[in-house]
């Protein structure tokens, strides 16, 4: 019961970390209708961001979302003009690699200056006692940064002109165009938000999990299987996707060898396309 | 008279086919412009090349003065181009009352959008009750109305109407063309584009026959509808 | 077209150039991992590969007798990067392009393994260092020598610790890096407790890479066992390790390859505390002159207080040198008195010299298997260590086997 | 249609380049042309479902993986001979595919991508689960095995021209797909699947042949790798990276044409060889091959034979 208890409150803790992880990948999906697979790169960039700003000027993660956001929001705004946009509009294969490529770089960049040697972020935080379970307290602080960069972009998208400029060439980019959005630009800002967010992402995994450049890859894989869950182009599907994938991997896990948690959530994800591609709580 | 949008002599189409034919019309400022074609005819794609989300493959527009020919759409809407596309094309996930804000989405409409939107309510108080109810939901008239009401919303100094009356019943088509009958007398220079012609030649300041991608025949709207050609064509007389 | 052809004229001339140097030096060739996660034990490898080469060399080099004379030792190496995929393509540049004439192994048991294959494929002597899995041995090499205690000796120090800690001890959970070597300690540990009568309560690998263990301790926990085993490498225990304290897991003994003998295994701070690890080789061992001469069996290279001097010369941090790095020095050691025995750089010869060595260096004995594990290790033993508090600070002491120890063993529990 | 030369210049050059380590005797360029052939027949295959039919199968490495699986399996563990080996590898990596194919070839563009990525994973961590067949360690082949081969430098010959001759047959099939009534059902595919269905094609019978013959032949290079390199594990053998190089390797060459893959091939190994022993490059690697990816994708979309094909009209049958 008590190990039930912790498997479920670690599990929520965790979902949250990774939903967040993937609400840029969905949101991406959802305006731009591209697969980015660069997103993985970038929730890796964001580790080295938090790495280094602790490292140079000890701020701690948390404080650190903020600058990294607004970095690679820009470089995100950039590399849609310079790159993204040339191949909107074309086969799915030329977007795929396009992101692939930039994808590539980052971690290619990544490899040569940072090396692949694991690092981490020690904070060095006591453990919180919740009912008869000890959390680690950066966990927790992660979970409050994870809902309330979830909730600020519900703020952004729902409350803002750009933001409702955003779900709306989602919805329909040449109608918004007739409206007097300026697509690209729009889309521009919802690659440099879906990236972002997918670098806060990063920040926060690093201030609890050791890490190197190539571990963007893991998470990258995770939101795929997040996003189908929750309903793919739908960034709030992504957060109950993740709530999802972390109380299944921790109670699964209570029972089942843990290695093998993977190939069930990738046989899930294949399903799910198959059988009910809009997601858990999607209509069709 | 003063003329808010003269096209001259546009070709324009998609990818390899070329749809338009040396097409040019003119619209004067607080009149309405009907253009009447049958289907395939090009109608929309003239709206589209307007709008410019077709690209015009030569010629020139002029809107308000201005050379638009290569402006991109979201600019030609900043400066009082609306169109109101056909199929409605709304934001189906977006409340009622977002899809009217997002009609107001422009620099200059924003300042003006709780009038406009009292103007709105007044003209369609059903839009008013479903206030918060996504558009998606609507019914094929609501959502007409919701199309007309978020192409107000944008402080029109032309407005484009890709045939309003598309897929509607009579009894909604003649409250339809009600509305536009109100905007005529509010001054609102329009574009009307319909298949409904003895209707829309009734409201018409001056109106224009396509055919084939070409402009065939033009005039004055009673002039038009008193044609035998046009008779013959499209009334079935 | 054209192309093609000088491009093959090119690759021919360098052909022909290759096999007409005179043999001025002994080139041995390795990979290390400048990169990746095994950097951090494979750095203290290099080193004291370093410290060989400047041993050998201040010498004057090898005496090869039939060359009549000394050849300096040359290394080339590379790095793979941390990944099997590169060892393979890299030990065949070594073998071919640089015509190295002895191989060192990769750090770790995986890439040893993979580089094994190619260093027998192309019938080269290979020193396995920073590897310990048995079942490297069971696949038919001829020319892999085993420098390290093997896995199926490598744990089983940390039950007798937990039966001389508390001897109502009675279950365990295994907990290890799904790698050679991490399966194949922790499969002997297991049955090794099972022969003591213990129960082993969790018997799971994770991935290589793994960060998060919360899966495996929310499971520790419900199963409330007396002692978490297990681990794998540096980065990965370090981290299980840290995980194991935050969740504040109560056992009597956490005891983790690797990690905790690497010193940098003190960045974790009170998440060190009383973990232990076996290691090869810890500074305070006592090989020496005399120990060989009880066995009866020759000295051979330099004194342990020489190794751990050099070793603060070059490393410069002031940390005691772990066994990784002894294990560096000693592998060069056993090759060069190997070809100093066979008197020649041919292979056969100085495989045999291998076979029949029985030695002892600083690092403790060294003798190979030569039956059906052929090369696996026979000779050295193993020692273990505990992190505790002395005078304030972090310190790994040597706690077990009873004879050697510096320090009492403590509870892990001691910690909450 | 013009007449199509393309086998007439391509397989001699394809041939020559094979002898050449053997006529040598040189092992290090075995080494590199063994890699060279392994890439023609990835991308030559890959190219079959993703440059005819127009389907980005991102996972498409798990038939290298599962024909790497079956092939040590057989020849480790039950001493079956590796040709044998290699022909069941195909076997069932191709009724894998059309297991697969019936279920996911009824999803369309990125979809269909991310599915082939997610039966990668799930394959992968079934495998490194599963005791016997190695669990995350793998299988390390018993080295007695190559005894029965004349040793293990024997070999190392057998599995090069192992690979010759599956060079060979990848790129006559390619041919023959490309120019018979299954290859132009597949471009009708590519270019509008309903239309396809529409004029009277079976675009599920077709898919799935495409998807089979594509699976097959990774299968067998799996199988010879393994056979080469003496282990096999997971993580290697379910890399997604490699997936990505036989793409690569097509939109480098040029994307649904027969010269294109194997042109791609020869210059993409020659490219990574230079780029991993150039030693300021050498760390620079993935970084260089993504700034090249990137701008092929923007610039020449078409790949190498498509930017030639444009150029010169007249070159048209001999490319293709």
């Amino acid at each position: 019961m008590e190990a039930l208890l912790a498997a479920i409150i670690t599990g929520l803790l965790l979902g949250m970390v990774y939903g967040l992880a993937a609400v840029g990948l969905n949101l991406i999906f959802g305006v731009l209708k591209i697969i980015n697979l660069s997103h993985g790169a970038f929730i890796a960039l964001g580790m080295f961001g938090a790495y280094y700003l602790f490292q140079y000027f000890g701020l701690i993660p948390f404080v650190s979302v903020i600058p990294v956001f607004v970095v690679i929001l820009i470089i995100g705004i950039l590399l849609y003009f310079i790159a993204i946009r040339r191949v909107m509009g074309r086969q799915e294969l030329s977007t795929l690699l396009i992101t692939y490529s930039i994808s590539l770089i980052i971690v290619g960049l990544g490899t040569f200056f940072f090396t692949t040697n694991p690092r981490s972020i020690d904070i060095p935080w006591e453990s919180i006692r919740i009912f008869s379970v000890y959390i680690p307290a950066t966990r927790i602080v992660a979970l409050f940064l994870a809902i309330i960069c979830t909730f600020l972009l519900y703020l952004f998208l729902y409350k803002t002109w750009i933001g409702k400029a955003v779900r709306a060439v989602s919805m329909n980019r040449v109608a918004a165009e007739y409206m007097g959005v300026n697509s690209h630009v729009i889309l521009a800002t919802s690659f440099g938000i879906g990236i972002g967010i997918a670098a806060i992402a990063g920040v926060v995994i690093a201030s609890i999990f050791p890490f190197t450049i190539l571990s963007g890859g893991v998470y990258e894989l995770k939101s795929f299987v997040i996003c189908v869950l929750g309903g793919l182009g739908n960034p709030f599907g992504a957060i109950a996707g993740g709530l999802i994938l972390g109380l299944v991997e921790s109670v699964l896990s209570l029972k089942i060898p843990v290695g093998i948690v993977p190939f069930i959530e990738f046989i899930l994800l294949v399903l799910m396309l198959l059988v009910k591609p809009e997601g858990i709580f999607g209509r069709r | 008279m003063s003329e808010i949008l003269v096209v001259e002599n546009i070709d324009s189409g998609y990818k390899d086919v070329q749809i338009l034919w040396d097409v040019s019309l003119k619209a004067e400022e607080g009149k309405v412009t009907v253009i009447v074609g049958s289907n395939g005819s090009g109608k929309t794609t003239l709206l589209r090349t307007i709008m410019g989300s077709v690209r015009a493959k030569s010629g020139r527009i002029m809107f308000d003065g201005n050379d638009i020919t290569k402006w991109p759409t979201y600019k030609r809407a900043e400066a009082g181009l609306i169109y109101i596309p056909e199929g409605r094309q709304l934001f189906p996930d977006m409340t009622v009352l977002e899809n009217l804000e997002m009609g107001a989405y422009t620099k200059r409409a924003r300042v003006k959008m709780k009038e406009n939107l009292e103007y709105v309510f007044t003209l369609f108080p059903r839009l008013k009750e479903r206030i918060n109810q996504k558009a998606g939901t609507l019914s094929g008239g609501e959502q007409q109305m919701l199309a007309v009401g978020r192409g107000i919303m944008g402080c029109p100094r032309l407005m484009l109407f890709d045939e309003p009356t598309l897929g509607l019943s009579p009894k909604l088509s003649i409250e339809i063309f009600g509305i536009i009958d109100k905007l005529k007398k509010e001054k609102i220079s329009m574009i009307l584009v319909e298949q409904n012609v003895y209707f829309s030649l009734q409201i018409a300041d001056y109106g224009y026959v396509l055919s084939e991608g070409r402009i065939v025949k033009e005039g004055k709207g009673e002039e038009l509808l008193a044609s035998e050609d046009v008779k013959k064509a499209y009334l079935g007389v | 077209m054209r192309r093609i052809l000088t491009l093959f004229l090119v690759l021919f001339l360098a052909f022909a150039i290759g096999v007409s140097y005179a043999k001025d030096s002994i080139i041995v060739g390795f990979t290390m991992s400048k990169t990746g996660k095994l950097n951090a034990e494979s750095d203290e490898q290099f080193k004291g590969l370093k410290i060989w080469e400047k041993y050998v060399n201040t010498q004057g080099g090898i005496y090869v007798k039939s060359l009549g004379k000394k050849l300096p030792v040359k290394f080339v190496y590379y790095d793979d990067e941390s990944s099997k995929e590169r060892v393979q393509q890299l030990y065949a540049r070594l073998i071919l392009n640089d015509k190295a004439d002895f191989l060192i192994s990769p750090y770790s048991s995986e890439l040893t393994a993979t580089a094994a294959i190619v260093a027998e494929q192309h019938k080269k002597i290979m020193l396995a260092i920073g590897s310990a899995s048995d079942s490297i041995f069971n696949k038919g090499y001829r020319h892999i020598f085993q420098l390290y205690t093997p896995a199926s000796r490598y744990l089983t120090g940390a039950i007798d610790m937990l039966k001389a800690l508390n001897p109502r001890a009675s279950k365990v959970a295994i907990v290890y890096e799904q790698t050679n070597f991490a399966t194949d300690v922790c499969k002997a540990a297991r049955d090794y407790a099972l022969s003591k009568g213990l129960k082993v309560v969790l018997f799971e690998g994770y991935a290589p890479g793994t960060t998060d263990f919360t899966s495996f301790i929310n499971k520790i926990k419900s199963l409330q066992p007396d002692a978490v085993i297990g681990g794998g490498h540096f980065a990965d225990g370090q981290t299980l390790a840290k995980q194991l304290y935050e969740q504040r897991v109560k056992v009597d003994v956490v005891s983790l390859l690797v990690a905790p003998s690497v010193p940098e295994f003190a960045q974790i701070g009170k998440a060190a505390l009383y973990v232990t690890a076996p290691s090869q080789w810890e500074n305070g061992v006592k090989y020496n002159e005399k120990a060989a001469k009880k066995l009866n069996i020759p000295w051979y290279g330099p004194s342990v207080a020489w190794f751990v001097k050099e070793y603060k010369a070059i490393d410069r941090s002031g940390k005691e040198p772990g066994y990784h790095a002894a294990a560096g020095l000693a592998a060069g050691l056993v090759l060069q008195r190997a070809i100093e025995t066979a008197g020649t750089l041919d292979a056969n010869a100085v495989k045999a010299a291998l076979e029949k060595m029985d030695v002892m260096t600083f690092y403790g004995r060294v003798k190979f298997d030569t039956g059906r594990f052929y090369g696996r290790q026979i000779g050295h033993e193993m020692v273990y260590l505990q992190w505790q508090l002395k005078g304030g600070k972090l310190e790994k002491l040597l706690v077990w086997p009873p004879e050697a120890k510096e320090a009492n063993l403590i509870s892990y529990k001691k910690n909450f | 249609m013009t007449k199509k030369y393309v086998l007439f210049w391509l397989l001699p050059i394809v041939l020559l380049i094979a002898l050449y380590p053997i006529v040598t005797d040189n092992f290090l360029v075995r080494e590199n042309i063994f890699l060279m052939l392994s890439y023609i027949v990835f991308a030559s295959s890959m190219n079959i479902i993703m440059g005819y039919t127009g389907y980005v199968s991102f996972g498409h490495i798990v038939f290298y993986g599962i024909g790497s699986y079956v092939g040590i399996l057989l020849i480790n563990n039950l001493h079956v001979h590796f040709v044998i080996a290699v022909l069941c590898a195909a076997l069932v990596a191709g009724v894998i595919a059309l297991l697969i194919g019936e279920a996911v070839l009824r999803l369309r563009g990125a979809i269909f991508a991310i599915a082939t990525i997610g039966i990668n994973e799930a394959v992968k961590s079934l495998v490194a689960n599963v005791d016997s067949l190695g669990g995350a360690v793998g299988i390390f082949m018993d080295f007695s095995v190559y005894d029965s081969y004349g040793g293990p430098d024997k070999a190392l010959w057998i599995a090069y021209y192992a690979m010759v001759i599956l060079t060979v047959l990848t790129i006559l099939v390619s041919y023959f797909v490309r120019n018979s009534k299954l290859g132009l059902g597949l471009l009708a595919i590519r270019e509008d699947e309903d239309t396809a269905l529409v004029v009277g094609i079976n675009t599920k019978r077709f898919k799935s042949i495409a998807y089979f013959l594509s699976a097959i032949f990774p299968a067998m290079a799996g199988t010879i790798f393994a056979f080469k390199s003496g282990n096999i594990v997971p993580d290697d053998a379910f890399h997604i990276v490699k997936s990505v190089e036989m793409i690569f390797i097509n939109v480098f060459g040029g994307l649904g044409t027969v010269s294109g893959p194997v042109l791609g091939a020869i210059i993409y190994e020659k490219l990574k060889d230079y780029l991993l022993t150039n030693p300021t490059l050498k760390d620079l690697h993935l970084a260089v091959s993504g700034v090249t990816l990137l701008l092929i994708v923007i610039f020449a979309p078409s790949g190498i034979v498509g930017w030639f094909r444009e150029r010169f009209k007249v070159v048209r049958g001999v490319l293709e």
